[in-house]
């Protein structure tokens, strides 16, 4: 059972048009770059993509943004990517903007087998439209269901054969959560090792969620807000 | 008037030693330069971060180390990095004792809207749904009122809402609000601003008793 | 009649590359030995390990490492740990090929009954109730009748059940046999003991179609 | 703000007769016994314990049993504890036995803010009585709910002065997930260190989820089931 790529042209192998993908990564941080350009290589389009943001206009998704790949996003942030909500106020691209930590939630449950749970998150917005309403400690609640996609697609710092994954700083984000919903997970890590050179104490994803993994050509790791102090 | 880093400076005098505290991006972020440094707190940020440090110093920004609003920050020791499920599961959990956000609109039952202006804008709520549906002590920090001029502090909200009778308290560029239910009770006025002036500014039902002390930073 | 070991080694035979697999207490826990080393499989023990190795050399025991069954186990290289909560999401999510366990008695619509006698015995379900629910793929390994030599193979469970219309295969002491939903299929048979034997042996409707080959090991 | 404690007994302050109780552990691996020994020298009695096991006879969890410390066990298995099994079927003893990945999941949801969750596990069986029941994928699942503890006590490797705790091989176990759902936390660790010295990118368990944390005295950390093989 052979889990390692040589690239990621190669791991993304049947991914298809009108799929569903999960994207690991918190606006530019811990985002599968080297993924993502090669699916922008590609003609597959009418992708229903599921991920925090949509990056900014000419890196991470917001490439597949502009080559008009997505047909719809799920999402918590739109921010300050000027295409991404042009395309929404447009109505070009279908949107569903769900609570961040819900987002999140959905997807472990996705992964985790549990079809729904209840959550205060969006009760009394629009959120909870057309969603089940019941108290809880007499507090209301809305029930959110799982998510799960057809592939995964996460960036990790170190992995094995296993599919062993580890991650670095808040570059953890969305990944290990979205590494365990899809029915095929990808990872793309910045450093492939021998297993045995992960502490198995230390493993943040472990290899059963992880179906193929390879080493990023690349990893350009922009920065989105870069903000320092005087040295004083 | 209070400046944006007065505004955050009064908010730090509501921080209490102990405290977990989440700051949305703007404004909150600023909080944290001014919290006394007697006390031990430590912020969370809902990327995925707990005990986040000031920022680096130039050169040495990690783009795997960031806050909530995708600025390069610091861990300080004592860290801990956490997935967005897990940071989460704190803020549902109801394990941090303080949330500060901003807000387009702040009605007077607690309501408050942030996240959209249909038809013009989208930012999308990002962990504020989550953070307002959850937190007990939710401070908004705001101007009074937006760039036309007009109040933000309303007897009912107009913009899609993030969360329903969830702040307790509002500090703007002219005052200290409490969040009553049925109106706000005014606290404090920023130096300078006179309860009139507040008046004016303030669209829902404002509460006004005895004397209202000014603002001390 | 196949020994113990001699279950768990037909069982063995069902693993297939690339597989993750869940092993009960008992009988289950020995197919590890008997998986064919040029296929790469792994263990998944539900207390928190993924790539459970052999038993510890003696006086290299580690508390701190064990199995669900609570013995002192190693960890191959490449091996995960996780807590109880990812474990069974790996579970309830369907993310393990193969779930292997032990039983009370099963019936022929795939009902399992394996944690309590009314009154009498109280194991706990333990992990069982998770794995039943959420496995594609459930083997039963148990002897054939119950210390009594009454038959544990029926057209109902009478013990309170562990789980409804879950289980595929049954390897007993006797024979292999394949869940119908109306009905046990007959598909190997223990060398030495014959067609009729097993049918004696076994209270549920057993479905008999042409020559029931030995099983070989 | 502090947090460390000089010793069990200190730490284990405000544990009151009848409040219920989470305590970390798998069989004997990774449970809190400094904390443990220190309630049976007390008279608080009338408790609810809710924890995947009950120790043995004479360790563990089995302690409080034995000094009829314990009203009620919540649990997934009673297994091989004779004294355990004995009280309950003789009704001295309260015990709800659920699926231990519900247990551990209704730990997390209690400690994440879920009130209640789907799952399949227990359909059909006792432990779905009186529980709703609804199909999802054209499967029937359960509604269960969240548990808290008025203390959960758990077990760590290493801790530090934020609360931050590391967990050694599968010690791990339920520890984490109680943790989260304790109203009030306390950990009892092998190895108090500085702050500083766990690495954030992985510790285990985030301090925000610990109020308590002290250095046991001693850990026996008694195995259960000694397995060996043959050196050859």
């Amino acid at each position: 059972m052979n889990k390692i790529y040589a690239n990621a042209r190669e791991a993304i192998a049947g991914i298809e048009s009108g799929m569903t993908l999960m994207l690991g990564g918190f606006g530019l941080c811990g985002i599968p770059e080297n993924s993502i350009a090669a699916l922008a290589d590609t003609d597959i389009n009418n992708l229903t993509c599921i991920s925090n943001n949509a990056g900014v206009d000419d890196f991470g998704l917001g490439l597949l943004l502009q080559s008009r790949q997505i047909r719809k996003m799920i999402a918590s942030y739109v921010g300050e990517n000027a295409e991404f909500e042009r395309q929404m106020l447009s109505g070009e691209l279908e949107v569903d903007l769900i609570p961040q930590g819900s987002l999140a939630e959905r997807c472990r449950a996705g992964g985790a087998g549990i079809p729904a749970f209840f959550t205060p998150a969006g009760f009394g917005t629009e959120v909870a439209e057309g969603k089940e309403v019941r108290e809880f400690n007499g507090k209301p609640h809305i029930l959110e269901s799982a998510l799960t996609a057809d592939f995964a697609i996460v960036k990790a710092w170190k992995g094995d054969k296993h599919g062993n994954l580890i991650y670095k700083g808040t570059a953890r984000n969305f990944n290990p959560v979205m590494a365990m919903a899809g029915k095929i997970t990808i990872a793309e890590v910045e450093e492939l090792v021998e297993p045995g050179e992960l502490d198995p104490n230390f493993v943040h994803t472990p290899g059963v969620f992880v179906q193929r993994i390879f080493q990023g050509a690349k990893f350009e790791k922009r920065i989105e807000q870069r903000t320092v102090r005087e040295r004083t | 008037m209070l400046n944006r880093d007065q505004i955050a400076q009064r908010i730090a005098q509501e921080v209490q030693d102990g405290w977990y505290v989440n700051l949305g991006i703007g404004i909150p972020t600023l909080v944290a330069n001014y919290v006394r440094d007697d006390i031990s707190v430590e912020f969370q940020s809902e990327n995925g971060i707990l005990g986040m440090g000031p920022f680096p110093f130039d050169g040495e920004e990690d783009a795997d180390l960031i806050n909530a609003g995708k600025q390069t920050i610091t861990a300080l020791p004592g860290a801990a990095i956490f997935d967005s499920a897990t940071s989460f599961a704190m803020i549902r959990g109801r394990h941090i004792q303080l949330t500060v956000l901003g807000a387009m609109e702040v009605a007077q039952n607690g309501d408050i809207a942030n996240w959209k202006i249909p038809g013009k804008l989208v930012k999308g709520m990002g962990g504020a749904m989550d953070l307002v549906a959850s937190a007990d002590n939710i401070i908004v920090a705001m101007n009074h009122t937006n760039r036309k001029g007009d109040s933000k502090i309303l007897e009912q909200c107009t913009l899609p809402l993030t969360g329903v009778g969830c702040v307790k308290k509002v500090v703007t560029n002219m005052a200290v609000l409490e969040v009553l239910g049925d109106g706000f009770r005014l606290l404090e006025r920023a130096p300078g601003v006179s309860v009139e002036d507040i008046q004016k500014a303030t669209a829902g039902r404002l509460v006004v008793k005895g004397d209202i002390p000014e603002i001390i930073l």
